[in-house]
């Protein structure tokens, strides 16, 4: 394996490292981000090398964080705010929303929040209802926030720091199974950026087009590799940002494959990939489809503790199977 | 331009200084009056918080700052604007939904913020704007600037959690911010004492480990002096202050208000202790200004705000056709 | 005009007065509530009638209250806990989200939380972009919270008493625009129930099926009685809870028409009425759709102050007018 | 079963209290051993948050308490919920997800509740439980039940926004509640030092007008007494008291921790301190409880431990088949 085989946690850091190199205004605030390196070890040793202004460790005041970063993006600094948990945004849900997202526009464009939030999203680690959940719908519903739900170690250091570059706010939601998972392709050295709101295909297959995000994506390409083997070829595409939406690539699939599903961790009733149905159902390739869309998402429930509850909330390699041999079988 | 050079210094310290202030007061008053005619005629959509009675407050913090300093401003912040150097054309245009106003038409009353003079914006939400001046002395901190913010809330606002976690903030990282608390006590209809069980709301410093102050509100030397102190304290590097400017308004919390809360005695019994009238007869005792330059210095704000008030009225209507383009700002390539 | 012909803000009023005449257990608290009588007069009397211990007066703690409110909830009490603009919902996210909507399902079932959480929602007052928002979205994916968007004061009366009567956490959407607007039917004296999760199909026409929400109930309505001039004839249903969500008079009405539009004023990037789409797209009646499905929604911009700004970001009747012409006269 | 039954009364105040106050603290103390050790062979899922060396302030609390009275606990909950009386059997069989657990296996460490006991649950968002105990006292309030509520919670919380609004809500209200902090120095990695700029966090009682009392958290019988006078105060109608515990969690915050930001020196210093060796002493001392019996009280612990370890293995798993069904309580007609 080489060793640019990285896990998501270390693509991650090399960006912010990348950034701080490039920028003397990026710097990183959030709980445990210092000498613990993170919750989740994303920070690592930053701190040692970037020192304690720059990597600064908070107390537990996620609100009083997200303000102070977007106070400090308005006068010139570029934070990069953790929260630790996505779960925890619910704290900090005014800076983010009413504030962060609305200043551009609501003061006449004379100011902006370059802001990143990266958060910790998903289930999967037995933490529970509190400390799991998939909640990019609450921010791709409003307006003047890029959402970004980052797949693989590869498309995490490209698109973080594309959000770093950006002049808006971004939040950058990382599900946390993914952290320690070595990513399936190289992560190039240096400072290379993947734009924000251009889809990815990730592979091609003329029977039905997989729109997934986040875990789900590793999750429809091991679902892929699966069926390949019964002759069903799936077109696996990642929107990579889901605000703004790139749907081109859907579209342009749906006219080949004739079918769609979408696949989300988030609780299926008001989800996100609504957005991408909705879209198709309105669409340019609507008359292409010769098969109902087929809707993938996590049971309307919090995200139990036990691992055999866990796991039955949300889609697993075998649902995505199944549902994709079933809609390929059915509909010809 | 209906913006005056900047004075910074004493109230007191000059006749052109006591000139300095007693113009910002009379703008802010003469701006409000203006702005509820146009209101009650209908010209101006939504609603609208008057600053009637506490012209003090802005004007004193704003005359010990620079114009580099930054300010955070609340949903009752035409006096915060005005005395950090806005320009009133602008300010008029945006209640007006003109595409020159300071948001375009975007944003309203609440919305209003200028750059060129380091106010970083009023705020519809209560306490919103604490934890963002705590970020603007960060910066000014990380990037070694030497500037203060100043963020102007409402004696309501310290009982929400922003209010809290951004004191903190400030605290422990020694950040050159005050907190400028404009107690006029009531928020909305909730009197500070059925809010609160404490008697000063500065004592609230003591929960951080920061110095709290309590003083006139009405008296604009008073508000200038603490604030000067507190002002050398954040830029020495010694961390944040907490101002409580003790004050009134004389008008509803909205249009919609019907007083049913306080007593008309109440409002009169504050309506004596007009800060413009104390200033005036403070500067009178003083020699520093006769009652001919008052007069006229009166008549100065007044010919702004209706010169402000016809230029607005004449410019054009904000476009919905640039909403879109609006919401981001461009990625500079 | 019959003295029943009552106001939301009226109808509202009572369904709480008979509640607490019903229950000792119920009171309310909220901001400016008491003397004041509510930011919209939603409480008005109230405060004189019942007391300061049931109509409770708070600081602005939006946290606290909704915390306190769960935790009365807990404890025997049924508070209503009225948020001053649904936007501060976002200071108390975390008691709703992670606390209220949860607790039952986390612990096994021995502990609920009836709680109402009432919030002015929605534009067209002028308070631009921190006083405007339609959030119900959020809610709507946060699985343990049922969800009201009321469309008129008979509906508001009916399902307000449902609400309070829910063991349940319910959110309780009023958009404030209706407040003053009389109702077009008469509001019943006494207690009567509407269940939450039943739609309602408020006219019948046999050319395209209209799914809208609160407002946008009353600004279909308004289009159905222009397109009838034209010979155009609108179904209007209105789900009056978006959770749970009853779908089959949806289907019923699609399997008669053929044809879809839905109507909301939240965003329409990730707006909540996609669920509707995404569930027809699944769907019984999938296969009776003739035309493609029709979304009508808020632009995706923060709510501007100015009056023709503020207009321009929402459906308006002549939107709706137009948009169900088209869809009408192009598939058939 | 195997709770015992609760014993209200200074741990001081009989050989029957000190032999209760002792068996609490021990058997917490062996829980969180059995658990550790469960979680080290891979039988237990997720993460958690051990309170080893932090056994006297439950038990303390709780002894202070009536079974009526409610508490709300936090993600280091284990010892909170075993002091109010929960049953040890529910609790490993909730970590190891089984139907009889308590959450039925949906909730795990941070959510276990016990309705019979009066624990409203333990939280895994910090700060979370605050206002909820809030709540709590404001109902015993209205409906004249008598009760008192009680939220623990850590150093780290203080500085939640929900700390805040809660505590003035207790304050404004006079509603009988005890805001219990376990200031262990750390929230998770963040010293106290670093995260408030005061010498005590009782000092933040001054910010509300409500008393503040920084005490030794590992004293069970200066904690008794503490949360005595509280009680008294809650339910005469006074208000709320916010107490501090000073107090160490020997273990790493949570399976996680590498404990880089703390020395070993510091965790030995503070294991001399230990809870429960400090009150064996005293009992000694004062006679109350003999060599033979502190062993016996330390057997019947690890015994009762072993037992419900035992029979939660045996226990079955929590079933998928319910998950729907279990999100809404049922409407009843
Ligand atoms: C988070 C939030 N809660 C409630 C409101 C509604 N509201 C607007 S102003 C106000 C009163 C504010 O009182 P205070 O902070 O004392 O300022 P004042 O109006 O007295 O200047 C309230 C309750 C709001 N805008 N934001
Ligand atoms: C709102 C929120 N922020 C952050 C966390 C992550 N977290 C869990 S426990 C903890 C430390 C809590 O410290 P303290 O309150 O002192 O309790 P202790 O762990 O020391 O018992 C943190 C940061 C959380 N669970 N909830
Ligand atoms: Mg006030
Ligand atoms: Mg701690």
């Amino acid at each position: 394996m080489s060793d640019r085989m990285l896990t998501m946690a270390q693509a991650l850091r090399e960006a912010m490292s990348i950034a701080m190199d490039e920028r003397p205004e990026v710097f990183i605030l959030g709980e445990d981000i210092g000498i613990y390196g993170g919750a989740f070890g994303v920070t690592g040793d930053l701190y040692h090398r970037y020192g304690k202004e720059r990597v600064r460790d908070t107390p537990i005041s996620e609100l009083g964080i997200v303000g102070a970063a977007v106070g400090a993006a308005l006068s010139g600094m570029r934070p990069i705010v953790e929260i630790q948990f996505s779960d925890f945004t619910a704290q900090a849900m005014d800076q983010i929303v009413n504030q962060a997202a609305k200043i551009h526009f609501m003061v006449g464009g004379g100011l902006n929040v370059p802001l990143v939030l990266r958060a910790a999203s998903g289930s999967g680690t037995g933490a529970a209802a509190q400390h799991s959940q998939s909640l990019e719908g609450w921010f791709a519903n409003v307006p003047g926030l890029k959402v970004v739900i980052p797949s693989s170690p590869y498309e995490a250091k490209g698109l973080l720091l594309s959000a770093i570059d950006d002049p808006n706010p971004v939040i950058f939601m990382e599900h946390k199974l993914l952290y320690k998972i070595p990513g399936r392709e190289e992560v190039p050295e240096g400072g290379y950026r993947i734009p924000l709101g251009v889809s990815r295909v990730l592979r091609e297959g003329k029977d039905l087009t997989v729109v997934a995000t986040g875990i789900m994506v590793f999750k429809a390409i091991a679902a892929a590799q699966e069926l390949e083997k019964e002759g069903v070829a799936l077109t696996v595409i990642d929107p990579r940002t889901i605000s703004p939406l790139d749907m081109d690539p859907v579209y342009e699939s749906v006219e080949k494959t004739g079918r769609l599903m979408v696949v989300q961790e988030a609780p299926e009733h008001g989800g996100f990939l609504n957005e991408v149905i909705a879209k198709v159902a309105t669409g340019p390739s609507l008359g292409s489809l010769i098969a109902p869309v087929v809707r993938l998402a996590g049971m309307n429930i919090p995200i139990p503790y036990a691992p055999q509850l866990e796991k039955a909330a949300v889609p697993q390699v075998p649902d995505i199977v199944k549902a994709a041999r079933n809609v390929v079988a059915n509909w010809r | 331009m209906m913006t005056s050079a900047l004075i910074t210094g004493h109230p007191l310290g000059s006749k052109a200084n006591a000139r300095y202030a007693l113009l910002t007061m009379s703008r802010i008053r003469k701006f409000e009056e203006a702005v509820e005619d146009l209101f009650g005629r209908g010209m101006v959509h939504g609603t609208m918080h008057l600053s009637i009675g506490q012209e003090a407050s802005p004007t004193g913090v704003c005359m010990a700052l620079n114009i580099t300093d930054q300010i955070t401003s609340t949903h009752r912040g035409h006096g915060h604007c005005i005395a950090k150097g806005a320009d009133l054309t602008r300010m008029v245009a945006e209640l007006l939904g003109k595409e020159i106003g300071y948001g375009g038409g975007r944003g309203g009353s609440m919305h209003i913020a200028d750059v060129e003079t380091g106010n970083l914006g009023a705020n519809g939400i209560v306490a919103g704007g604490i934890p963002i001046a705590v970020g603007a002395a960060l910066a000014s901190q990380m990037m070694n600037k030497g500037t203060v913010a100043v963020s102007f809330f409402g004696d309501g606002a310290m009982n929400e959690g922003a209010f809290h976690e951004a004191a903190n903030l400030a605290a422990i990282w020694k950040l050159p911010v005050i907190l400028a608390c404009e107690n006029n006590k009531y928020g909305m209809s909730s009197s500070i004492e059925l809010a609160f069980a404490i008697d000063h709301l500065s004592e609230r410093g003591l929960a951080y480990g920061i110095p709290g102050v309590t003083l006139d509100g009405n008296d604009v030397s008073a508000v200038y002096e603490a604030t000067e102190v507190a002002v050398k304290r954040a830029r020495a590097g010694e961390g944040p202050t907490l101002l409580e400017f003790v004050t009134y308004r004389w008008k509803g919390h909205s249009r919609s208000d019907k007083n049913l809360y306080r007593t008309k005695e109440e409002i009169d019994e504050w309506k004596k202790k007009d800060p413009i009238l104390y200033f005036e007869h403070v500067v009178r005792e003083k020699a520093l200004l006769t009652d001919a330059e008052i007069a006229e210095i009166h008549k100065l704000a007044t010919d702004q705000v209706i010169a402000a008030v016809n230029e607005a009225m004449k410019a054009a209507p904000a476009d919905p056709a640039g909403l879109l383009d609006a919401v981001f700002k461009k990625v500079s390539a």
